[in-house]
């Protein structure tokens, strides 16, 4: 049962339909994630992370967002065929989430520990004053004096108010940890805080987790797994080791190599030149060929596979699969 | 928060002896004198004089407006002319069903305003929405004595369910309220829809949805009792601007309100009645307001900690 | 989240029109809202070319009638032709409107340049002066300038001008807080402008959104102040043909004659409801972050 | 596109509403307008004052009435300000020495007999067995202080004009002289008004007047027992009534200024009597089986009065031709309707001794009336000022004129005024044409001519017109002083036919005093002058 996969997602489509044309958000994606296991995405803006996210919780916004095909498998259930009444229960006990903003992400006119507590009553039940002690405990295990639980969140600072968001997250001891890029709105050391934190209570709880970052470092620090997504696929997905060491998808060095590196001395990054594809009409064939150095006319006709060029590290683009990596 | 009251309550004065002076003016240049529509049949001229002297009516403007001031002071708002009691007395007589009236009014608007604010913002771009929307826009511009009409034609005139006028049974009271609710219920609701709308695409939402809860719990919850904070101001404007509406309805349905008192008073040039009754309304209009400001700190936690 | 963009939008005004034309066609509410004040406008004006009867003319003998083919309105208490009188009460109600927004406009403005622009006591005595007026309602306001000017046309428009002159005063006053010590004010003031020029190029032209959102929708309410104020017997004289008092006259005979009060409120309605309409898509046209 | 169908739908909606309503009604009444199809004007409308039964009917032991007035009074204290509301409240609490009969003659009532002791002094005997409701006799003293009360009252100084207050006392407990200035005919009348009402001294000076004006301590059949403001008044049964007691235990009046809603309350039952049925309702009253009308003549009398001092109209024939220019039928027909008011023609109401019956009629000739304007030098007509007090019966009034003078070349700048600046105008004379309803209040032509006329009542605010001419002062002044009744009354008629000849005074109509009442209600009869006596209503059982 070990390494039996928590989490499966089978090539799941989300399209966002609006009033003239159809948003490609997410194109029939797959990943996996196992027990206790921590799995980075990484991509740019508009890569779709948000949405595959969502689409796990099944919290997608209905009317504009629609989910055509695949199926996410959590435990062994497919979440997308579950009903309302059973997903309800599977949110914030099974599975918890944690949004970007801490400073919009907490409700203004309810206690901190009222909003803990409410989690924790809705799922684990008990009375009211149980509940509430247990929330004091969650405040102080992530750091914040219990007796201020009865504070409004706008007397919090945005990294406390993160610990707030991160508390009630593993009030229920969730299975599995959904973090939406959730130090982007902190400062860089509140930030190494923060994850510090969370890597604790990982350890200590045995959270499986799904990171969306931009941040290569966080991806570094944090994650056993990282996939790279690119216009809505995953083009590169493997443990920290390979995709770090043993970079293979264009567009992932293109990634490592706008970042300055401490030990060579470099006076320029290179940028990926381009913009992020217009998701209502992406390219032909590989997605990333407007923008890849290497692309070749075969790149621009057919849509690369997904292949496994060493154990557990797959990579979509013909220049691998194809010919040697010569020039990576 | 008892300073922050202090100071409202002093800022008051001013702008109340303001009213004084205006409606005081208001009423000293008013052509035709009261003394003539009282002393109505064969009156001798001395005794209009005697009714003159009696009524305070001779002397300069000043001088009548600071003996007028002076008593007031001491509470006594002058006699009105027609029936002799003090105006006191005659507010302390009509104010009640006004505010009854105005009460129910708000009441009626609160309930329905709100219920198709959240449903229209629940359901958006649906066609219910843009019904409630529409009928919303009609409601606002529906002139409401005209409305009251309607009413009174459809359920007094031609049902006789209710009593075309009058004031001593709760029956009495529900179609004028409606009619006077109307306009406010129509801005409650449009204030509302956009105050969930606005709310609605918070993050802290997602998170309540991403805790499991239902989404009956998060619209009740977590999104409505956000988006009341600004509708709370509304209907504290509202309530005030009822009072104003209330001259209409009140003279539709022969209600025996302050508006309609007040109406009569300047028909009949019954100064110390006018006076009175704009002074009370000007009152109770602004203490309303000083009561929706306390109210919109207590409930918005953010507005709380600065008066603390 | 967008940056905020201190650089003011004084735009070129050309293509400021258009640009709020596109919006303001794009949307059905405001287009159908147009229409309706268009054709009450045109009411107005033309109102002796297509009122089917002269408004005055009286016909005791058959009065009170239903509306019937020649009569589509019905007639009133004196026989008279609803609908000539509803087309010829279109002129009043419009030009009360419209004069009675531009004595407001013209009040309310200097009053909030004033304020805003020169703040202290000024400030101080204007805003306390507003309060005054905001603290009794309006239609008591109305009646009470009425009786002490005595009732007509031209008394009414300043009754109701005067008593929305503080909505304007506080819309320019807060725009001019806002805009006083941005920096192209600044700027100006330091290149040698004075105080009235700089309030009439530089702040005024920033705060019209607004203003004329909140005209269009106070010539509603203006409308319907009058409509009330003759509905209390207080505004325009009789005989000539006014919503209100026609409203008023209908109701001794609602119960044999409804028509008679019906039709007059739905022509105040329409004209409040369009004026609306009108000032709720120029409300988006404009400025899309002023949506209440 | 779902925009635009909510939109249309909505208002379709209330198209159809209102439709629906204007639709709905010419339906369901048989006669699409209020006053039915115009019957031929000339037929004299004729007067049912009370409601012929045929006898045989059981007296039904339902005590309590409910009436519907149409507006509240101000005070219930004689000398407060008065409106007929009042006065019939007061005479059915308070008593006053003598009460008018069917035809206002003044007959006997706290004082039993009465004579002119001299030119200037009257003596009155008085009944011995009255007391007030807190138990005080009734004797001279109260009649004394009744009176001399009256002189510190807002309105209650010009009832006293003619009498000498040094001159009113108390001879023994109960006779009382009453002494007035001049040689004056018309005491006996004056007598009979309700501010001439018999009130307590001790009963004023312990509740005080405020007090005493909401509940009035008299020696009448019946007494208030308590008053809502705005909305009603109720009257209890004076147990130890010194007369005939009354039929029915309780009173209810109840305060309904809406003519519309006291029709509709007497249709559901909620009253049984309304005391003033809108001329729009008679028709459907009539018809209806649980329920009758009755209507008869009042010494009221609605007219269009000429500022004789003004220019043109101090020109007797622009007066006439003006006369002429008015179809007084049209406007009677129209506004004050067939059923409910009478054709004028002089200022004296039919039923009063005295009037003169074949006075010449202005007839309706807009060709003569234009004639006579011309042959007076104002061909192109001339522009003149109507003022009237603002309401929505005025003002159909005014524009009606407006447009029959408009045919003549008259133009009539119409100029709705408040009661408050109405009366001041009127009583200053700063105004051209006016109209009032002004009535003979002691129902005696001769006082009434003189209250009208006479130069020296100019600025009062019974005289309207500003006449001043020499010879109608002096018939008026001949008429006031002597006593005889029957020389009074030729003497009367002679002056109304001079004064007719100035036209000072368009006459429109003698309004009807008009009631609606339940089938089961009886007792009620219509007095020519205000007055109802609650005493006699009783209600019979329906088989």
């Amino acid at each position: 049962m070990a390494n039996e996969k928590l989490l499966e997602i089978k090539n799941l489509t989300v399209h966002y339909q609006s009033y003239d044309a159809t948003v490609h958000a997410v194109e029939n994606l797959n990943l996996s994630l196992g027990n206790g296991e921590t799995l980075g995405l990484v991509g740019e803006t508009g890569a779709g992370k948000t949405t595959t996210v969502k689409s796990i919780m099944r919290i997608l916004p209905t009317p504009p967002a629609r989910v055509v095909s695949g199926e996410i498998f959590f435990d062994g259930q497919d979440l997308l065929k579950v009903s309302e009444k059973e997903m309800r229960k599977i949110r914030g006990k099974e599975i918890a989430m944690i949004f970007q903003d801490p400073m919009t992400s907490l409700n203004p006119v309810m206690t901190v520990a009222d909003q803990i507590a409410e989690v924790i009553r809705l799922h684990d039940g008990g009375s009211r004053a149980e509940a509430h002690k247990k929330a004091c405990d969650m405040l102080e295990l992530v750091g914040i004096r219990p007796e201020r639980g009865s504070d409004y969140p706008h007397q919090f600072s945005g990294g406390m108010k993160q610990r707030v968001v991160i508390a009630m997250a593993l009030a229920c001891n969730p299975r599995f940890l959904i973090a939406d890029e959730p130090t982007t709105a902190l400062d860089v050391t509140i930030q190494a805080q923060v994850l510090e934190l969370m890597k604790k209570l990982k350890a200590q709880y045995q959270t499986a987790m799904v990171m969306i970052t931009h941040d290569l470092g966080i991806v570094a620090e944090i994650c056993d797994y990282v996939a790279i997504m690119y216009a809505g696929e995953v083009v590169e997905y493997g443990t920290r080791e390979h995709i770090f060491n043993s970079t293979a998808h264009p567009y992932t060095k293109g990634l490592f190599a706008c970042i300055p590196d401490i030990f060579t001395e470099q006076n320029e990054l290179v940028p990926i030149n381009g913009l992020t594809p217009d998701p209502t009409d992406l390219p032909q064939g590989c997605r990333f060929n407007p923008r890849c150095p290497y692309a070749t006319e075969r790149c621009r006709q057919e849509h690369p596979e997904n292949v496994e060029i060493e154990p557990g590290h797959f990579v979509a683009c013909h220049l691998i699969n194809g010919g040697g990596n010569e020039n990576a | 928060m008892l300073k922050y009251i202090a100071r409202r309550l002093l800022m008051l004065i001013p702008v109340l002896l303001g009213v004084i002076l205006l409606v005081f003016s208001l009423m000293y240049i008013t052509p035709g004198d009261p003394v003539d529509s009282l002393l109505g049949d064969n009156a001798t001229p001395e005794a209009r004089e005697a009714l003159r002297e009696e009524l305070g009516l001779n002397g300069g403007y000043f001088e009548r407006f600071f003996n007028y001031v002076v008593r007031l002071l001491r509470g006594d708002m002058g006699i009105c002319y027609s029936t002799r009691q003090n105006v006191a007395t005659r507010i302390a007589q009509t104010f009640p069903n006004t505010v009854k009236l105005a009460s129910f009014a708000v009441a009626f608007a609160v309930v329905f305003g709100l219920t198709f604010g959240i449903v229209s913002a629940i359901r958006q771009y649906s066609i219910i929405d843009n019904i409630v929307m529409s009928i919303s826009m009609i409601g606002i511009s529906m002139p409401s004595f005209w409305c009251g009409l309607l009413l009174m034609l459809l359920f007094c005139v031609k049902l006789k369910w209710l009593p075309a006028s009058g004031f001593d049974s709760f029956s009495c009271v529900i179609l004028p309220g409606i009619a006077l609710g109307v306009n406010s219920a129509a801005s409650i609701a449009r204030m509302t829809r956009s105050g969930m709308l606005e709310v609605i695409r918070q993050d802290y939402i997602s998170t309540a949805r991403a805790k499991g809860l239902s989404e009956f719990k998060v619209v009740t919850v977590h999104a409505l009792k956000n988006a009341l904070i600004p509708v709370i101001t509304t209907i504290g404007m509202q309530f005030g601007l009822l009072l104003g509406g209330a001259v209409l309805i009140e003279s539709i349905f022969a209600i025996p309100g302050v508006g309609k008192m007040m109406v009569d008073a300047i028909k009949s040039r019954n100064y110390p009645v006018v006076q009175g009754g704009v002074l009370v309304i000007a009152l109770s209009f602004c203490l309303v307001n000083l009561v929706v400001d306390i109210l919109y700190a207590y409930v918005d936690p953010r507005v709380r900690s600065q008066y603390k | 989240m967008s940056a905020i963009s201190t650089k003011p939008n004084v735009p070129k005004k050309h293509s400021k029109l258009q640009e709020t034309w596109r919006r303001f066609s794009k949307n059905g509410r405001a287009v159908v809202g147009l229409c309706i004040v268009i054709m009450l406008v045109l009411c107005a004006v033309l109102a002796p070319i297509i009122s089917p009867y002269e408004p005055n003319a009286q016909d005791p003998r058959n009065r009170l009638q239903g509306p019937s083919a020649d009569h589509w309105f019905g007639t009133d208490e004196l026989g008279r032709d609803i609908l000539s009188r509803i087309i010829y009460g279109a002129r009043i109600s419009m030009s009360v409107g419209l004069i009675a927004i531009c004595i407001s406009l013209i009040g309310g403005v200097t009053l909030g340049a004033i304020a805003g622009y020169y703040g202290g006591t000024i400030d101080n005595i204007i805003m306390r002066c507003m309060d005054v007026l905001l603290s009794i309602p309006t239609i008591l306001l109305n009646i009470s300038i009425v009786a002490a000017l005595g009732s007509g046309l031209q008394n009414v428009m300043i009754a109701i001008g005067v008593s929305s002159i503080p909505g304007y005063c506080r819309i320019v006053r807060a725009s001019i807080l806002s805009l006083r010590d941005q920096d192209f004010v600044e700027a100006s003031r330091a290149a040698g402008a004075n105080d009235f020029f700089l309030i009439t190029r530089h702040i005024l032209p920033n705060c019209l959104a607004p203003l004329i959102v909140q005209a269009t929708l106070k010539i509603g309410a203006a409308i319907l102040s009058c409509a009330s104020m003759s509905f209390l017997g207080l505004g325009i004289v009789p005989p000539t043909a006014e919503w209100g008092s026609m409203l008023s006259t209908g109701r001794d005979f609602l119960r044999d004659a409804p028509h008679v009060c019906i039709f007059p409120g739905l022509a105040i309605m329409a004209a409040v409801f369009s004026m609306n309409l009108v000032g709720d898509g120029l409300r988006d046209a404009l400025d899309p972050k002023l949506k209440d | 596109m779902k925009k635009y169908l909510a939109m249309l739908l909505a208002c379709a909606m209330i198209f159809a509403f209102a439709a629906g309503c204007a639709q709905q009604n010419p339906a369901n009444s048989d006669e699409p307008t209020a006053t039915n199809a115009p019957t031929d004007v000339e037929a004299t409308p004729v007067q049912n004052t009370e409601l012929v039964t045929d006898g045989n009917e059981t007296v039904s032991d339902k005590d309590t009435i409910n009436i519907a007035v149409d507006r509240e009074p101000a005070t219930l204290n004689p000398g407060g300000v008065s409106s007929n509301v009042n006065e019939i409240i007061m005479r059915n609490v308070l008593d006053t020495l003598l009460k008018f009969d069917e035809n206002a003659i003044p007959q006997a009532n706290l004082a039993t007999e009465w004579e002119a002791i001299d030119d200037l002094t009257w003596q009155f005997k008085l009944r011995d067995d009255v007391n007030f409701t807190n138990g005080e006799h009734f004797t001279a003293k109260d009649v004394v202080y009744s009176i001399n009360r009256l002189a510190n009252t807002t309105t209650g100084a010009s009832a006293l004009t003619y009498i000498d207050l040094s001159g009113v006392e108390a001879v023994d407990d109960y006779t009382v002289n009453i002494k007035t200035t001049k040689p004056y005919a018309f005491l006996e009348a004056q007598l009979c008004q309700a501010v001439m009402c018999i009130v307590n001294e001790k009963a004023i000076t312990e509740m005080g007047e405020d007090a005493h004006g909401r509940a009035p301590v008299g020696t009448g059949p019946y007494m208030v027992a308590d008053w809502t403001a705005g909305e009603s008044i109720t009257l209890e049964r004076n147990e130890n009534y010194w007369g005939e007691p009354a039929k029915l235990k309780t009173v209810v009046l109840k305060i309904m200024t809406e003519g519309t809603s006291r029709t509709i309350n007497l249709e559901t039952g909620d009253i049984d009597l309304n005391c003033r049925l809108q001329t729009t309702d008679i028709d459907r009253v009539e018809e209806s089986s649980d329920m009758y009308v009755l209507a008869g003549a009042q010494n009221t009398l609605r007219y269009i009065c000429f500022n004789t001092s003004v220019e043109p109209l101090n020109n007797v024939n622009v007066r006439k031709a003006l006369y002429h220019a008015t179809d007084t039928e049209l406007i009677r027909e129209t506004i004050y309707g067939v059923k409910s008011s009478e054709k004028a023609n002089g200022p004296i109401p039919p039923s009063f001794q005295g009037k003169n019956h074949d006075l010449p009629e202005y007839e309706y000739d807009p060709a003569k009336a234009k004639e006579m304007l011309a042959a007076e030098g104002y061909e192109n007509g001339f522009e003149v000022s109507f003022i009237y007090l603002a309401n929505t019966t005025n003002n159909m009034f005014a524009e009606m004129l407006q447009s029959m003078w408009a045919e003549v070349g008259v133009t009539l700048v119409l100029q709705p005024t408040e009661s408050g600046t109405l009366s001041t105008m009127l009583n200053a004379g700063d105004y051209e044409v006016g109209t009032a309803a002004t009535d003979m209040k002691l129902c005696d032509a001769g006082e009434g001519l003189y209250a009208f006329f006479h130069s020296s009542s100019r600025g009062s605010s019974q005289d309207r017109t500003w006449l001043n001419d020499a010879d109608v002062d002096a018939i008026l002044d001949k008429i006031v002083t002597t006593l005889d009744a029957e020389e009074r009354n030729k003497l009367v008629s002679e002056a109304e036919a001079m004064i007719h000849d100035l036209c000072p005074m368009i006459y429109i109509c003698h309004p009807w005093r008009v009631y609606g009442a339940r089938s089961d209600v009886r007792g009620l009869k219509v007095l020519p002058y205000d007055m109802e006596y609650y005493s006699k209503l009783y209600f019979v059982n329906e088989d």
